[in-house]
């Protein structure tokens, strides 16, 4: 059951971001609702005004450009997981989109609102990471674009002021010949641990030039690791893809993962060593070219 | 029945009456029912674990538009506020005191759910927090604050008239039975060990959370229709609170969403019916999802198990100490504690036993009945220990159990029911089903448990049926749908008994105006119990068909037998309507069978015996990720001495459904409490088994000798083969990393923690 | 479009089980509600009111969507598929003749969700695998089964149509 | 909720004795904390919390009481209200030891409570990240106030 509101449906982003100026605190951006209306139900959140940018122009389109994708906020989970573009660009972009939660959640949840939203166990915020996400945001005082990184703050906690849209995330392209993997591990309707890994392995394939690494749902936001995407380079591949990936590192041991339902602070931090060894073996495998069996309990692998 | 006789409709995988109207959306369930004028209700509940109530300013909620009352105990002096099975321990809503987080402290009935929860909204409730109990070491510690400290009123079941409360504390029960020499024995075992187990706290969640509708009129008195797998009891319950006569209430049951257990005795059908009688209107109360883990739980349970055996793997003695866990209120607590550690020693013989059982209230959810009745709770531990001892005595945990296994006919404690089944027979079928005596992978492990557990008794279950002119019949039973198909199995039994086909037999529903007494439906004892009822009434419908026909076809009685709607004999076959035109002069007369089916006291230590036995094993091969601790059940089967399988589809789909729902308890399900609060009251945050969780593959067989007390030589299922799950599983996980849980569920982060803290080889 | 506010009450016209409706609705009403209470389509049911369990699962176009969570006013203009519009006793869909031959009922309470995603997967991978099944019912809770006879129930129905096209 | 939390402040015991005793003063030193009355002296106080977490905000009318006062070691007091519009009970139990630390003092601080109604039951593992960040930030402004 809901309490009433006023439904406004702008078509321009301008009227609503005036909406949101307008409104205040009263206001709020409605695109697929799937986390919003529960919170509603539950009471927690009573606004009075819903602002649907459903039906803002452009908002739900896919684009791919210049070794890029633009994903429309409103864009649902579901069109991601269907969508050329982006099995073209960045399949594990799609084949993530095909586990959020369950079908009835990728149809109508978007794109947009599950980063605006910052649920700490979102997987997109995690896997966005490793192609170096920029958001758009635009608002009544003009627009602008952040890294991922830079608009996730902590749990439900955005960079996002108040009357601006986030209107679209761009994703990059890999390079040539790198490989993926995005691992979610987990009892509970929500993800405890994500990884996401990319690998570029060198001209003979055999060297890792570049590694990425993102890890999420753990800490208060998800986290590239850097050093240990530096400490990847030069290694062997075949070393990653047998799953001896060294891992140690002291930016996970730094997460200030929290115990609560998911499990202990303390187990959360080991798992999310074992995961990213998990990643890089998987990965791995893939710029290799090797068919590995890749299956874990209680783990989704991508 | 003549033995050797293939039967027409028993045993045939027939579909279930109500299959197509579940799968067009046209069954119907209390929430899709309404009644001119109906209005919305909904509960307030105490956020706190323990709290005094100082007041309960209800005027600005009564001043909301479309509401139609604003209820406190304050307005229920006019009725008995206070229900309960075991103990009338529990108030419709909180008188005074607030005992446990989700306790309805306050109630609104309005035109629609908007305006009720406006009204809840505005409800100020100033409440005094007092020092709660949450767990049964605070419970039971010394000068632990007392959840309840009037001396409460016993129930109606006459094995509690026994109830024994311990003042001054938070022990509302307890239960002690000694056999043999008791504790003494012990000094003579070769091999003694010992080893204290926790069960945890679970949600039945049912799909369909708890509702009820209710209303009253001059003529009938009181109508509930209610989601309730026992309306007798809960007509009862009302009456004594409304103070009625129970020929002036009636209790409806449609469809149920699952019950489980969860929906035994009254639930929201006090607050419903009160409700309904203040506001002068029929009111619904249909709860959420989340308002069901605050209504009843599984007890959770600390056991500590005590076993002594001779060198060569006999069982000589053992001792099982528990204390169970029933929150706020007792419900049916007492009883559980007494049933679940009467058979704690499972199916063995041993000849010298000690049992000692507390029940005990904390400020928590009440517990109640659950799928197996505080069997799992000990079986978890006893199959565990005995699966310690195998090892310790270097036996075969197979043969361990084989040697001790009760034999068919056997006394398992003087006064009650020999056993009825053969256990050795279930046990070499789950062993070779496992492959039990070949090696398993080096990354698998398997293990094995059992499990007996008694279904209840005294008893009572009475059916009429109704031969109606055309030759069809009508069932009249008060066994409830709850997704067990039980009233399919009822009509198959009335179908093979008059010899017609499923097709021309209905069964009405329960409704205490119309379908005759039965005590409850759960125990899995409908089948055998109101199954015998439903046989008897069509029996003695048979009789009078033979009767009629004798005076026809001018033949004994004896030479007569019921075929295809007829009653046929050598010189002649006629057709059911025919007999009942000749019986009554006139068409539209039928013939009214009757079955009670009432086994009464007995010297059995729980005050009846059980009509049968419920046996089951279960038997898996499990792995384990040691990285994250996650267990996987790769291969489950399950058997159980069912004595015939009156729809073999549905047996099937009934033990299916127990493996999964004890893998829940097993590997996922804890409702987590932080001092006093419920973390996990949703789907979110407590995890029920998905159908990702299925073993890749699961096989359910059963034992069928027809040696069942039930019609046909069935006997009752459903319960037994959930109970296996936990230990069989905690049984595999151990032979394969040699270490011992003992506490539910096996979560990952509990079994990596085990596995971290195994001593290095 | 101007940004005016839809007022607190909204009229909507939206096709469900192929008849056309036109109602005035709360813009708060949430989907399950008026398909129950509006249109006395009782198939959909409540349980957990957060989208994990699936039981109130219709379709709107060709998704299936929580109706527990999903605005009324946002089915306006789509086509919706309830339990009650899949088949009829006298004509039932594939999928409602294999989840009764294969005791894939119990109480009942999830199975209209379950056939509805159930259609929803079929109608997109006409020939899944068990693990499609198993994947695509993450979000089909029931409590009865053990999901053994509904899995069976899909995958045969998959390979009844599918030999037959 | 529980969050235990060490550190160690640039002030001698009983420097920060004074500090802590002066209750509106440390209670600024809460962030989210505002309003902080004296209703009785050294024993009972009135103070507004407001925290916003996402979408979520939560203001809640707090009553503080001092349980346990032995200057200058050891401060106990307990803070309970009600956010109406959320129906969110809240009641905390804070403990604040001190010890000597060369020229400084280790201030220990436990705070345990919980955040009753629909809100603390979904947002369990969000409130306890809140309420470790609360009290870090309360240890780094107490130990700038007790700086200066």
């Amino acid at each position: 059951m809901l309490r009433p509101f006023a439904l406004y449906r702008p078509s321009t982003l301008a009227e609503a971001s005036a909406l949101l100026r307008e409104h205040g605190e009263d206001a709020t951006l409605y695109a697929g609702g799937t986390e919003l209306l529960l919170l509603m139900k539950e009471g927690l959140v009573r606004p009075h005004v819903l602002v649907d940018v459903k039906h803002v122009a452009g908002l739900g389109e896919v684009v791919a450009a210049d070794g890029a994708i633009r994903i429309g906020a409103t864009v649902s989970h579901r069109t991601v997981e269907r969508s050329a573009a982006v099995q073209a660009h960045c399949p594990l972009v799609a084949g993530v989109a095909r586990h959020v939660a369950n079908a009835r959640v990728r149809a109508a949840g978007t794109v947009g609102g599950n980063l605006a939203f910052a649920d700490p166990h979102s997987d997109l915020a995690t896997l966005f990471l490793v192609f170096e996400a920029r958001i758009d945001l635009r608002g009544l005082d003009g627009e602008r674009e952040i890294p991922l990184d830079a608009f996730v703050l902590g749990p439900y906690e955005t960079a996002r002021r108040g009357d601006e849209i986030l209107s679209a995330v761009r994703l990059r392209s890999w390079p040539v010949g790198a490989a993926g993997a995005y691992l979610k591990f987990g009892l509970y309707e929500r993800p405890t641990l994500g990884v996401a890994a990319v690998l570029v392995p060198d001209a003979e394939g055999r060297r890792v030039s570049e590694a990425r690494l993102a890890i999420g749902c753990i800490g208060p936001r998800p986290l590239r690791l850097r050093a240990l995407e530096r400490r990847l380079r030069g290694a062997p591949v075949e070393e990653l893809a047998a799953g001896r990936a060294d891992v140690a590192s002291a930016e996970i041991d730094r997460i200030d993962a929290v115990t609560d339902l998911h499990g202990s602070a303390d187990y959360k931090l080991e798992m999310a060593q074992v995961f990213t060894r998990r990643a890089l073996r998987v990965a791995a495998a893939r710029a290799a070219h090797h068919v590995i069996d890749a299956r874990y309990p209680y783990t989704v692998v991508v | 029945m003549t033995p050797g006789r293939a039967f027409r409709v028993v045993g045939q995988s027939v579909r279930r009456l109500d299959a197509i109207d579940k799968v067009t959306g046209r069954a119907r369930y209390v929430t899709d029912l309404t009644q001119p004028g109906m209005l919305h209700a909904a509960l307030l509940r105490s956020p706190h674990a323990h709290a005094r109530i100082r007041t309960i300013d209800v005027a600005a909620a009564r001043a909301v538009r479309g509401v139609h009352a604003v209820v406190t105990s304050a307005d229920l002096t006019w009725c008995d506020p206070y229900f309960g099975p075991a103990f009338r321990d529990r108030p419709i809503l909180a008188i005074g005191v607030a005992r446990y987080e989700g306790e309805p402290v306050a109630a609104v009935v309005a035109e629609d759910e908007g305006a009720a929860a406006e009204a809840l909204d505005r409800i100020i409730v100033d409440y005094e927090p007092l020092s709660a109990v949450t767990t049964l070491e605070e419970a039971l510690a010394p000068g632990a604050s007392l959840v309840h400290t009037d001396a409460p009123l016993a129930g109606h079941f006459a094995d509690l008239s026994t109830l024994k409360p311990v003042r001054g504390t938070n022990v509302c029960h307890q239960f002690h039975l000694e056999r043999g020499r008791g504790a003494a024995a012990f000094a003579e075992a070769d091999l003694a060990l010992e080893d204290c187990y926790y069960f945890p706290r679970v949600q039945h969640y049912s799909m369909e959370p708890h509702a009820a509708l209710a209303a009253w009129d001059e003529e009938s008195g009181l109508t509930v229709w209610a989601s309730t797998q026992n309306p007798y009891s809960v007509r009862v319950e009302l009456a004594k609170m409304f103070r009625v006569p129970l020929s002036r209430i009636r209790v409806i049951v449609p469809l149920l969403g699952g019950g489980f257990g969860g929906k035994t005795y009254a639930k929201l059908e006090p607050i419903t019916s009160a409700l309904a009688r203040l506001a002068g209107r029929p009111v619904r109360l249909a709860i959420s999802a989340q308002d069901a883990f605050r209504t009843v739980r599984r007890c959770d349970a600390r056991v500590r198990v005590r076993l002594g055996l001779r060198r060569d793997g006999r069982l000589l003695a053992a001792e099982c100490v528990a204390d169970f866990d029933v929150g706020a209120y007792a419900d049916i607590g007492p009883r559980i504690v007494q049933k679940g550690t009467y058979t704690a020693t499972g199916p063995y013989r041993i000849p010298n036993v000690v049992l000692h059982s507390r029940a005990v209230y904390t400020n928590t959810t009440p517990g109640g009945a659950f799928r197996g009745f505080g069997v799992p709770q000990l079986a978890w531990p006893f199959e565990s220990l005995l699966d310690d001892a195998a090892r310790r005595l270097d036996l075969d945990p197979v043969e361990l159990r084989r040697q001790n296994l009760l034999a068919h006919g056997e006394e398992f404690e003087p006064g009650d029911t020999p056993v009825d089944g053969k256990f050795e027979e279930s046990l070499s079928r789950a062993a070779e089903a496992i492959r039990w005596t070949q090696a398993a992978a080096s990354d698998r492990g398997r293990g094995v448990a059992m499990m007996m557990k008694a279904s209840i008794g005294p008893t009572v279950s009475e059916a009429i049926v109704r031969l109606h002119a055309d030759g069809s019949a009508t069932v009249l039973a008060s066994t409830v749908e709850m997704g067990q198909g039980a009233r399919t199995v009822l009509a198959q039994i009335a179908a093979e008994v008059l010899a017609i086909s499923i097709e021309r037999v209905s069964v009405a529903t329960p409704d205490t105006a119309m379908t005759p007494y039965d005590q409850t439906t759960s125990s899995s004892r409908s089948t055998t119990l109101m199954g015998r009822a439903v046989q008897e009434a069509a029996e003695d419908i048979r009789e009078q068909l033979l009767r009629i026909a004798g005076e026809i076809i001018d033949a004994p009685p004896a030479e007569l037998v019921l075929d295809d709607g007829h009653v046929v004999a050598r010189g002649g076959r006629v057709a059911y309507p025919a007999l009942l035109t000749e019986r009554f002069g006139m068409g539209g007369g039928e013939l009214i069978g009757r079955g009670i089916v009432a086994p009464g006291r007995s010297r059995a230590p729980l005050g009846g015996s059980t009509p049968f036995w419920e046996m089951a094993v279960g038997a898996a091969e499990v792995h384990v990720d040691e990285e994250t601790g996650a267990v996987v059940v790769d291969d489950y089967v399950s058997v159980a001495d069912i004595g015939r399988r009156i729809n073999p589809q549905q047996c099937e789909g009934q033990d299916e459904g127990a493996v999964m729902q004890g893998l829940g308890h097993t590997l996922l399900e804890e409702m987590v409490y932080d001092g006093g609060q419920l973390l996990n009251a949703n789907l979110v945050d407590y995890r029920v088994p998905r159908a990702e969780d299925l073993p890749s593959r699961i096989r359910c067989l059963f034992v069928e000798n027809g040696d069942g007390a039930g019609p046909f030589g069935a006997k009752g299922a459903g319960e037994g083969s959930l109970i296996p799950v936990s230990p069989a599983v905690g049984n595999a996980l151990a032979r394969l990393t040699g270490v011992r849980f003992r506490e539910l569920p096996l979560t990952p982060e509990r079994v990596w923690r085990a596995l971290r803290a195994r001593p290095k080889p | 479009m101007p940004a005016t506010p839809t007022p607190s009450s909204s009229s909507i016209a939206f096709t469900v089980n192929g008849h056309r409706h036109a109602l005035e609705v709360p813009t708060h009403a949430l989907l399950l509600d008026v398909l129950r209470d509006r249109l006395d389509l009782k198939g959909a049911k409540r349980s957990c009111d957060m989208q994990v369990c699936g039981a109130c699962t219709v379709l709107v176009g060709d998704a299936p969507v929580s109706a527990c969570s999903y605005l009324a006013v946002e089915a306006d203009g789509r086509e919706l598929l309830t339990v009650e519009g899949l088949g009829t006793p006298d004509a039932m869909h594939p999928l409602q003749q294999a989840f009764v031959d294969h005791g894939a009922v119990q109480c009942g309470f999830c199975t209209s969700g379950m056939l509805l995603s159930a259609k929803a997967l079929l109608d997109e991978q006409p020939r899944p695998t068990e693990a499609d099944v198993l994947h695509h019912l993450r979000g089909n809770l029931c409590r009865c089964t053990g999901y053994r006879k509904i899995v069976d129930a899909i995958l045969a129905c998959a390979a009844q149509s599918g030999s037959a096209a | 909720m529980r969050v235990a939390r060490e550190l160690v402040i640039e002030a001698a015991p009983e420097a920060l004795w004074r500090l802590l005793w002066d209750v509106p003063r440390m209670a600024a030193c809460v962030p989210g904390c505002a309003e902080a009355h004296e209703l009785a002296p050294h024993q009972t106080y009135r103070a507004h919390m407001t925290q916003k977490v996402g979408p979520i905000s939560l203001s809640v009318a707090l009553i503080v009481e001092i349980l346990a006062a032995e200057p200058p070691w050891h401060l106990a007091l307990s803070a309970s209200g009600r956010d109406p519009v959320v129906s969110a009970d809240i009641a905390m139990r804070v403990t604040l030891d001190c010890a000597p630390d060369g020229t400084g003092t280790r201030l220990h601080i436990g705070a345990e409570g919980q955040v009753l109604g629909k809100l603390g039951a979904l947002g369990h593992g969000v409130i306890q990240r809140k309420a470790e960040e609360t009290v870090d930030e309360f240890g780094r402004r107490l130990a700038r106030m007790a700086r200066s």
